[in-house]
């Protein structure tokens, strides 16, 4: 076998990626990849290569519950005596791998690291974990990566990515972590041949090409800041019923609760997903609530992904546009036609701005 | 979920191991009945522990899923035999709720084994030891209680998928209807008869629709009435989402049912609302007819004010004559598979389905009978439900649901369609629906002025389940 | 911040010999909050209590958890002591360790832990209770009383004679009700009106009775001790005050109608005193059959008088046809409904003939015709053509026991008052021929089977054992075609009269529902207990008696109106009303007003609450419970979806504690 | 990369085989040391750490988050000042689980607390400047340390004015103190009830806060204004403050939005951009003018 090189790009058969998983379950590594379980796509650990999905689309969840799972206990306590004895939750060392992931979600880890990286926990997960995404082949109607800066073949937050061939798939790493996970592998790797990669690329702006919604520029934050009293709110809104689905599938979505499971003996206080949907999400515990309707809760989730968030980090979106919110919204919310709207409606809106 | 936040336990059946039961009893009967066998020193297994309520009436059935939450491998409640309630009425009451509870219960596939009723009264201290004794038996051979909030093995359960009795409709109808939808939302707002019309519109995914607020004659021409107008807008018309004013919604069969429930639960002012009735070819999921839709000729109820056909509108409630054909529910077919499953593959089947619960709440969001402004999941004192996303949190969430709904629920099944962890919850609640049609004779949704069945008796309610 | 002090008792050995009664107390000591432990041999002695005081005072408890007996036994002791000891008494709970614990766990290893289950679960009772104190509200001390029969006066006399006011209203023009139309009472024989006139006329002298008769109860508001009665009274048209009951106008009339108090047998005026002994003893101008027919309908505008007979002949002008009906408002403290019955009627009783043939009559209509001042004068007259009658068959349980024709229940009455009739026809027609058909002679009362005896060994009334099939007229003469069940033989007895024995019914159904207390099916009022609360409905403040109740006699009557007398003088004797306070409670922040509760609720307790800003506007309807109406049963409680229904004292946070504690030992 | 690759992967070896974590979450245990009612709602609580470690630190203004375990966390602004920093102390109104459990609890009892977080009153840049604390209510409670403080560096501020007030006398906070507060030099303490809130004996005054306020005519010119209060009360008292001409940088109060984390991550408390939690809970009446109303 040859010597590995670190940064080429290979080119696998169909059956290659298979056992390529099973590898890597082999060396006792968890790995997430979409499977097909009771007419849901979900990525689910799996155990063997077979069950995994690898067509194209998005799973109904996006793969930030590998990393910040929906309860997660904090610490353990126990009344011994009188007084709390407080245990930290066991340690979880296993390497994992999100496989088959689409460039949006990864994009979204991307955005996830910037609020909780600062919590030891998703940053100890985060670090096990390696992504590998394949690059999308085709674009659902609510998809509007290329609106938020991403793409189809997207490489932020992807470690490895896949590519779709005609006959078999393209492979690159992107970082050292994905150096790593391939270098094992490259031996036994037929190397992509010339224009492999230009022509996944190629099919990926294609894919771009065929999403139809317009661009969001970042600089429309500042002014979409500015748009929080305005009564549009009220009326983009007037359907939201106030469920929490948009953030529970969004790939950036991170407001949690704290809360205490367990009697005062012994029990757990776990974080768990909260949302800003619902009412008690702000609502003092004297009642006021700065955020007393629908509509401005609905506000909220749209400013902090298109506003808040990228006046505080740097100028981009929250929103990676992979349209989960909108695809499973009960009632048809569009976030990406919330912000068009809104914009469209500022008065002192650039010209030059909405129509890019 | 994959990460280990299930707090399962671990006790496992050792020889010695014995059950812990909790028993909620009323004062007046059963608790001094029970007093009774230590008078007479009637010995019994100690695996009973009492909690003791003025009546049974007192009971919400809810507690029992706490006794389980808190460790109980069984569950007894007991109270006065019918007529000697110190309260005339409370065990009447109290043995319909149980009625519902225990058959949302066994429906989910919980070991029959582990809940049981008695009518127990102060002489029958006898009795009381008798069934102590009966009810242990039964929770030491039914085990611990290890599998709550989680399946213990794969389900593997394939449900039956029958034939839809009916083919998608014509689209020139559709059109049809929909024209003159538009055409008397546009003459409502213009007579200024309404502030709003409440219909459908397309929506930003292909084929979907989504619900709209027409506020402008002109814009009535947005309106659409198509095989994909899911919605059921009666939810906007009472709790937390209704909409202020005098409004005109459009109602399928269905809905026009919620938005009936809703008048005899008094949460509708009648003259405030202006329904208008849609006759319904059927909705279409996934290019299959809804379950629902399987079993209904489309015809609107007795409450509208109007009925839009695609013949044209007609003032009040008349049928359109558009009666279509209709075939056994679907969810009964699928009901009856699952009861005819070992209750434990049952039980596991619906853990897998609340093991992908988000708690996203958006099943309480689209119901029109969720209409709570604090909802009992958003209560902490006590804690009605575990705040965690996990199986016991989970359990406890759908299981409240589910209860809530016994009697109310009118099957409009739009909990199920916008739950994006596809739980089942059409079944459980039509199984809740045919429980009470086929004990009380109560239909969800028919009678504006009649007692919700939980909210009356007859004193010779079938107890067939009560000692 | 909860300091509860735990107290385990040995109950001497009874306890501590299954359970060790010291490891509980240690037990106790390691809960949370639990800041006193101990154990004593006989916690319900003097020296007992004594431990439980003065650990309240010394270490400042805020809650009392004793493991001893059931707390029906003992739990008033304790909560006595620890209210001497200056502690709300509902911080104190018991925890049942000897009838539910020791007394039936003979294994001393699972006794302890259960019992130091039991206690952990009433210390997390204990440490979630709120004081409680019970709430007052003021007494009116005027009884309503609703019907003039026997069993109204009987209470309104006894509440009046007790000091309090009492207001009586009789839906007729006079109180006397159906006793009053009775010829003899059984088994003594004794006449009817010679024992009820002096009460009637008591009535009417009592200085604490306010009579208003031709009047119906139309609306009652309010609750225990504070209700207020609405009665509508009609127009007499007849001032009383000036009425000497002459008669005058009586003759002067010309329109004749049946008489009702003759059950139709005979004949009165428009103008018209019901019987000679009514009280109030004025006439009455029935509006319904006066020649004058716009009386009532007439919005005292224009109106033509076509007839002023009675007016004319009237020497102090008591005539005045312009009474119009009057609205009388009484505050009231307590209410007794007293409404009586009447004789079944309609459908069931056309296989008798009854309504066909004039000479079969039901038991009413001969008590008339039996009655010296009945319309015959006291000759049992045949109807149809006042021929005497020689034959006569008496029919009992029409309607009663027969829930194909009429009524499942027993009339209770019959089988006396048919041996009464059977007996005063003999008397009366000693040739005769009495026939009585029966099912059971049901003779229960004291002297009664001896009057049955009588009537059927010294008078040789013939009794038959069985049902009669039908009664038919053949030739003129009624034939009764019925069975001998004993004899196993087909019976035609040919009558001249057929008496029928028929069902009593409630005379009024809509009084119930304007109480808003449940009947039966039948639309007899519901007792609140049929054992132990008889003469009480489930609202209080509001009693039964008499017939409305359910069939009955005179003496189990006028016993069941004292009865029902004492029950509101109970009531009325207070100044103000302790209720208790382990009841409903509302949160009215999270009601949602789908009043499942005010359907529920079996005591009317519940009530629509409008919540309005300060400048009237109306925000939102919420339920409201009335503390003078809850009994704590929590119905409402176990159905309030939105939790907003809670019991104090029975909480669900403290029920959530006690499961948790029952099964873990610990707190939630 | 360090070390030897092993058989585990280099993931395994970049991510080390550290032991458990410790989340950021959690809390240190501190023992009530004391309890006490303010009003018939209101309940004090004095807390020294079970552990032998540093004593705890904060500034004034500044929150912690305290915990029941079973029920969980609250917020509270530390109560009292650093410069009386041997114990913590908070003041809290029970209204939900977390503050009816505590308020359940004894001398004696643990509970958890974490902290010191947000940003805290600038003390500092008041130095040699007249000051008025205004406090409705509960809000009070979070102006007590910044008052401890001003009192216990007397010398370093000019005239201090405290006006405290509350719906009715029994729910007035810190009636057993304002006397001692009151004696300091160059301190005048005002009490004021709501009209309908006085008692008999009552000799403070009664009007609502703004008005009372207003009523004092304490001149703009460098005074520095402190207040916190119900979201009500601040809206009528900046329109008093507007009329009196008050510079709005002069104005300083404290934002009381929900939080769960204390660390700008559970996504909760923020009014537009700024997480109150990390940027307030101090704000300038200035700078709230440039906030959307989020609060």
């Amino acid at each position: 076998m040859g010597t590995p090189s670190a940064g080429q790009i290979h080119r696998l058969g169909r059956d290659q990626l298979a056992s390529w998983v099973d590898a890597l379950l082999g060396e006792r590594k968890r790995v997430f990849a979409p499977v097909l379980r009771r007419g849901l796509r979900v990525l689910r650990a799996v155990e063997r290569a077979q069950d995994v999905d690898f067509a194209p689309g998005r799973t109904r969840w996006s793969p930030k519950e590998f990393l910040f799972p929906r309860t997660e206990t904090l610490f353990s306590y126990e009344n011994r005596d009188g007084v709390p004895v407080l245990a930290d939750p066991p340690a979880d060392d296993v390497p994992r791998i999100l496989f088959g992931v689409q460039p949006c979600d990864a994009a979204g880890l991307v955005r996830l690291d910037s609020i909780l990286l600062q919590d030891p926990f998703y940053a100890r997960r985060r670090e096990l974990t390696t992504v590998v995404a394949i690059a999308c082949s085709e674009a659902a109607p609510e998809c509007f990566c290329t609106a938020v800066g991403g793409s189809p073949a997207g490489q932020e937050g992807v470690d490895v990515l896949l590519a779709p061939l005609e006959t078999g798939w393209v492979v690159r790493a992107l970082s050292p972590k994905g150096e790593a996970l391939l270098a094992p592998r490259r031996g036994g790797w037929e190397t992509a041949a010339a224009g492999d990669w230009e022509a996944a690329l190629e099919q990926a702006g294609r894919v771009a090409g065929s999403i139809g919604r317009r661009e969001l520029p970042a600089a429309w934050a500042e002014k979409l800041e500015q748009s929080f009293a305005d009564p549009i709110w009220d009326e983009l809104a007037r359907r939201c019923v106030g469920c929490s689905i948009c953030a529970y599938v969004c790939p950036s979505c991170s407001c949690f609760d704290v809360a205490d499971e367990g009697s005062d003996a012994c029990g757990s206080r776990c974080r768990t997903w909260d949302s800003c949907s619902f009412r008690l999400f702000t609502q003092h515990g004297s009642g006021h609530n700065p955020r007393a309707t629908q509509p401005a809760r609905s506000r909220q989730r749209v400013l902090h992904k298109f506003a808040f968030y990228p006046l505080q980090h740097g100028g981009r979106a929250m929103c990676v546009g992979c349209g989960r919110c909108i695809r499973s919204c009960p009632v048809g919310m569009d976030i990406h036609a919330e912000v068009v709207e809104v914009m469209s409606g500022r008065p002192e809106k650039e010209a030059g701005d909405v129509q890019r | 979920m994959t990460e280990p936040t299930l707090q399962a336990r671990t006790e496992t059946a050792a020889p010695t191991w014995k059950p812990q039961i909790a028993a909620i009893v009323c004062n007046w009967c059963t608790y001094a009945g029970a007093d009774m066998a230590g008078t007479t020193r009637r010995e019994y297994p100690a695996s009973v522990r009492l909690l003791r309520v003025p009546c049974s009436g007192r009971v919400n059935p809810l507690f029992i899923l706490k006794a389980f939450e808190q460790g109980a491998d069984g569950v007894l409640v007991s109270g006065c035999h019918p007529g000697d309630c110190h309260y005339v009425q409370g065990n009447y009451f109290a043995r319909r709720r149980f009625a519902a509870f225990r058959s949302l219960l066994n429906f989910l596939g919980l070991d029959p084994r582990r809940v049981h009723f008695s009518w127990i009264s102060a002489s029958e201290g006898i009795k009381w030891a008798r069934v102590v004794g009966d009810v242990t038996r039964a929770v030491t051979e039914a085990g611990p209680l290890t599998d709550w909030g989680r399946a213990s093995s794969p389900a593997q359960v394939t449900l039956p998928e029958p034939p839809a009795p009916r083919p998608q409709p014509a689209a020139a109808e559709l059109e049809a209807v929909t024209g003159h939808v538009r055409e008397l939302a546009a003459s409502l707002l213009r007579e200024g008869k309404v502030s709003f019309v409440l219909g459908w519109a397309p929506g930003p995914s292909p084929g979907q629709t989504i619900p709209a607020f027409i506020q402008r004659p002109e814009d009535a021409a947005t309106l659409v009435f198509d095989t994909h107008s899911h919605a059921d807008l009666a939810a906007f018309l009472a709790g937390p989402r209704k909409v202020s004013g005098k409004v005109a919604v459009l109602v399928k069969a269905c809905d026009a049912r919620a938005a009936t429930t809703l008048l005899a639960e008094g949460q509708l002012v009648r003259e405030d609302v202006v329904l208008v009735g849609v006759s319904c070819p059927g909705m279409w999921r996934d290019d299959r007819l809804a379950y629902r839709c399987h079993s209904c000729d489309g015809e609107v109820g007795a409450l509208c004010d109007f009925t839009v056909s695609a013949a044209g509108v007609q003032p009040g409630a008349l049928p359109t004559g558009a009666k279509r054909a209709t075939g056994p529910d679907p969810r009964d077919l699928q009901n009856a598979h699952l009861e005819s499953l070992p209750a434990a593959q049952r039980w596991a089947f619906w853990q897998e389905q609340f093991a992908d619960c988000v708690r996203c709440y958006a099943c309480r969001a689209v119901c029109p009978m969720c209409y709570c402004g604090s909802c009992i999941s958003e209560q902490h004192r006590p804690q009605w439900v575990p705040t965690s996303i996990d199986g016991r949190g989970n359990t406890a969430w759908n299981l409240v649901r589910a209860y809530h709904l016994s009697g109310r629920c009118v099957g409009c099944d739009e909990c199920e369609r916008v739950c994006p962890a596809n739980i089942r919850l059409d079944l459980i609640n039509r199984r809740l629906a045919l429980e009470l049609e086929q004990r009380f004779d109560y239909h969800a949704g028919t009678d504006p002025e009649g007692a919700p069945p939980l909210a009356t008796f007859r004193p010779d309610d079938p107890q067939e389940f009560i000692y | 911040m909860p300091r509860i002090g735990v107290f385990v008792c040995h109950c001497g050995e009874n306890i501590a010999r299954t359970v060790d009664v010291r490891k509980v107390a240690e037990d106790a000591g390691r809960i949370p909050g639990v800041v006193f432990s101990t154990d004593y041999t006989y916690m319900c002695s003097a020296p007992g209590q004594k431990l439980v005081m003065d650990a309240i005072r010394e270490r400042g408890l805020t809650g009392v958890v004793v493991s001893a007996c059931s707390p029906q036994l003992h739990e008033p002791t304790f909560r006595n002591a620890v209210q001497q000891a200056g502690l709300n008494p509902f911080l104190c709970e018991m925890a049942n360790i000897r009838e539910q614990c020791s007394w039936v766990h003979p294994n001393r290893a699972e006794g302890t832990a259960k019992a130091s289950l039991i206690m952990a679960s009433a210390v997390q009772k204990v440490a979630r209770g709120r004081a409680l104190s019970a709430s007052e509200v003021p007494v009116t001390k005027r009884a309503l009383v609703i019907g003039g029969g026997v069993a109204g006066i009987r209470t309104a006399l006894d509440i009046a004679n007790a000091g309090h006011e009492v207001v009586l209203v009789e839906k007729q023009p006079s109180i006397g009700g159906n006793m009053a139309r009775l010829s003899e009472t059984f088994p003594t024989l004794d006449c009817s009106q010679c024992i009820l006139t002096p009460l009637m006329v008591e009535v009417s002298r009592h200085p604490r009775i306010e009579l208003i008769t031709c009047a119906e109860v139309e609306e009652v508001s309010g609750y225990v001790g504070n209700f207020r009665a609405r009665i509508r009274r009609r127009p007499s048209f007849v001032r009383a005050d000036l009425c000497t009951a002459c008669g005058d106008c009586a003759t002067a009339c010309p329109a004749s109608v049946p008489n009702e108090f003759d059950q139709g047998l005979a004949w009165r005026k428009a103008i018209h005193i019901p019987f000679p002994q009514a009280v109030p003893s004025t006439y009455t101008l029935d509006a319904a059959s006066c020649l004058n027919t716009q009386l009532v309908s007439s919005k005292s505008g224009y109106r033509v008088l076509a007839c002023e007979r009675c007016a004319d002949v009237c020497s102090r002008k008591a005539i005045d046809y312009d009474m119009r009906p009057e609205i009388i408002e009484r505050e009231i403290g307590a209410i007794v409904a007293a409404t009586g019955y009447r004789m079944m009627s309609g459908e069931g009783l056309a296989d008798y003939g009854y309504g066909r043939y004039p000479d079969v009559v039901d038991s009413l209509e001969f008590e008339r015709l039996l009655s010296a001042s009945g319309p015959t004068g006291g000759e049992v007259l045949r109807p149809s053509d006042g021929k005497p009658a020689r034959d006569v068959v008496f029919v009992q349980c029409v309607g009663s026991r027969d829930p194909v024709h009429g009524y499942p229940y027993c009339s209770r009455v019959c089988c006396m008052y048919t041996a009464k009739h059977a007996l005063l026809f003999k008397h009366k027609v000693h040739d005769g021929r009495a026939t009585v058909f029966y099912i059971d002679i049901r003779a229960a009362g004291k002297g009664y089977e001896e009057f049955v005896q009588r009537a059927m060994e010294e008078e040789r009334v013939l009794y038959v054992r069985g049902r009669v099939a039908r009664v038919t007229q053949v030739d003129g003469r009624l034939v009764v075609y019925g069975a001998d069940t004993l004899s196993g033989q087909p019976l035609q007895v040919r009558a001249d009269l057929v008496v029928l024995a028929s069902a009593m019914v409630p005379a009024q159904t809509n009084v119930a529902a304007r109480l808003r207390v449940p009947t039966d099916a039948f639309g007899f009022f519901q007792e609140a207990h049929p054992k132990l609360r008889p003469v009480e409905t489930l609202t209080a403040g509001i009693f039964i008696t008499g017939a409305a109740h359910g069939p009955k006699d005179i003496p189990d009557t006028v016993a069941q109106a004292s009865a029902a007398a004492s029950k509101a003088l109970e009531l009325l004797s207070k100044t103000r009303l302790q209720r208790e306070p382990t009841i409903a409670r509302v949160d009215e922040a999270v009601c949602m007003a789908c009043f499942e509760c005010v359907r529920i609720c079996p005591y009317q307790a519940v009530e629509k609450h409008e919540v309005r800003a300060r400048d009237g506007r109306l925000l939102r309807v919420v339920a409201r419970v009335n503390p003078a109406m809850c009994e704590g049963c929590g119905a409402c409680a176990g159905a309030c979806r939105s939790s907003a229904m809670d019991i104090q004292g029975y909480t669900d946070t403290q029920i959530f504690a006690q499961l948790t504690a029952l099964m873990t030992g610990a707190a939630s | 990369m360090s070390s030897a690759e092993t058989a585990a992967g280099p993931a395994r070896a970049a991510a080390g085989t550290a032991g458990p974590l410790e989340s950021p979450l959690k809390p240190r245990l501190m023992r009530i040391v004391e309890a006490w009612d303010e009003t018939p709602d209101v309940r004090s609580l004095r807390l020294q750490p079970v552990d032998d470690g540093p004593p705890v630190r904060w500034l004034p203004g500044q929150f912690g988050e305290f915990s029941v375990f079973g029920a969980g966390e609250a917020v509270f602004t530390m109560a009292n000042s650093p410069s009386r920093g041997e114990f913590v102390e908070c003041g809290f109104r029970a209204l939900g689980k977390v503050t009816w459990a505590l308020r359940d609890l004894a001398v004696g009892q643990v509970i958890g607390y974490r902290g010191p977080y947000g940003n805290s009153f600038p003390v500092d840049s008041w130095r040699g400047k007249d000051l008025v604390f205004i406090g409705g209510g509960i809000g009070t409670v979070a102006l007590r340390a910044p008052l401890q403080w001003v009192l216990d560096h007397r010398g370093d501020f000019g005239e201090i004015v405290v006006l405290n007030g509350a719906r009715s006398v029994a729910d007035l906070c810190y009636q057993k103190e304002m006397p001692a507060w009151a004696e300091v030099p160059g301190v005048h303490v005002v009490r004021t009830v709501d009209p309908g809130g006085e008692t008999p004996g009552w000799d403070g005054e009664v009007g609502l806060l703004p008005a009372v306020f207003e009523r004092l005519g304490l001149a703009p010119g460098g005074r520095i204004v402190v207040t916190c209060g119900p979201p009500v009360m601040l809206h009528y008292l900046f329109q008093s403050l507007e009329k009196l001409k008050f510079p709005p940088e002069d104005v300083v109060t404290t934002l009381e939005n929900k939080m769960k984390c204390g660390l700008g991550l559970c996504g909760r408390c923020n009014v537009g951009r700024l997480f109150v939690c990390v940027d307030g809970p101090v704000f300038t009446w200035a700078r709230m003018q440039t906030l959307p109303r989020d609060y």
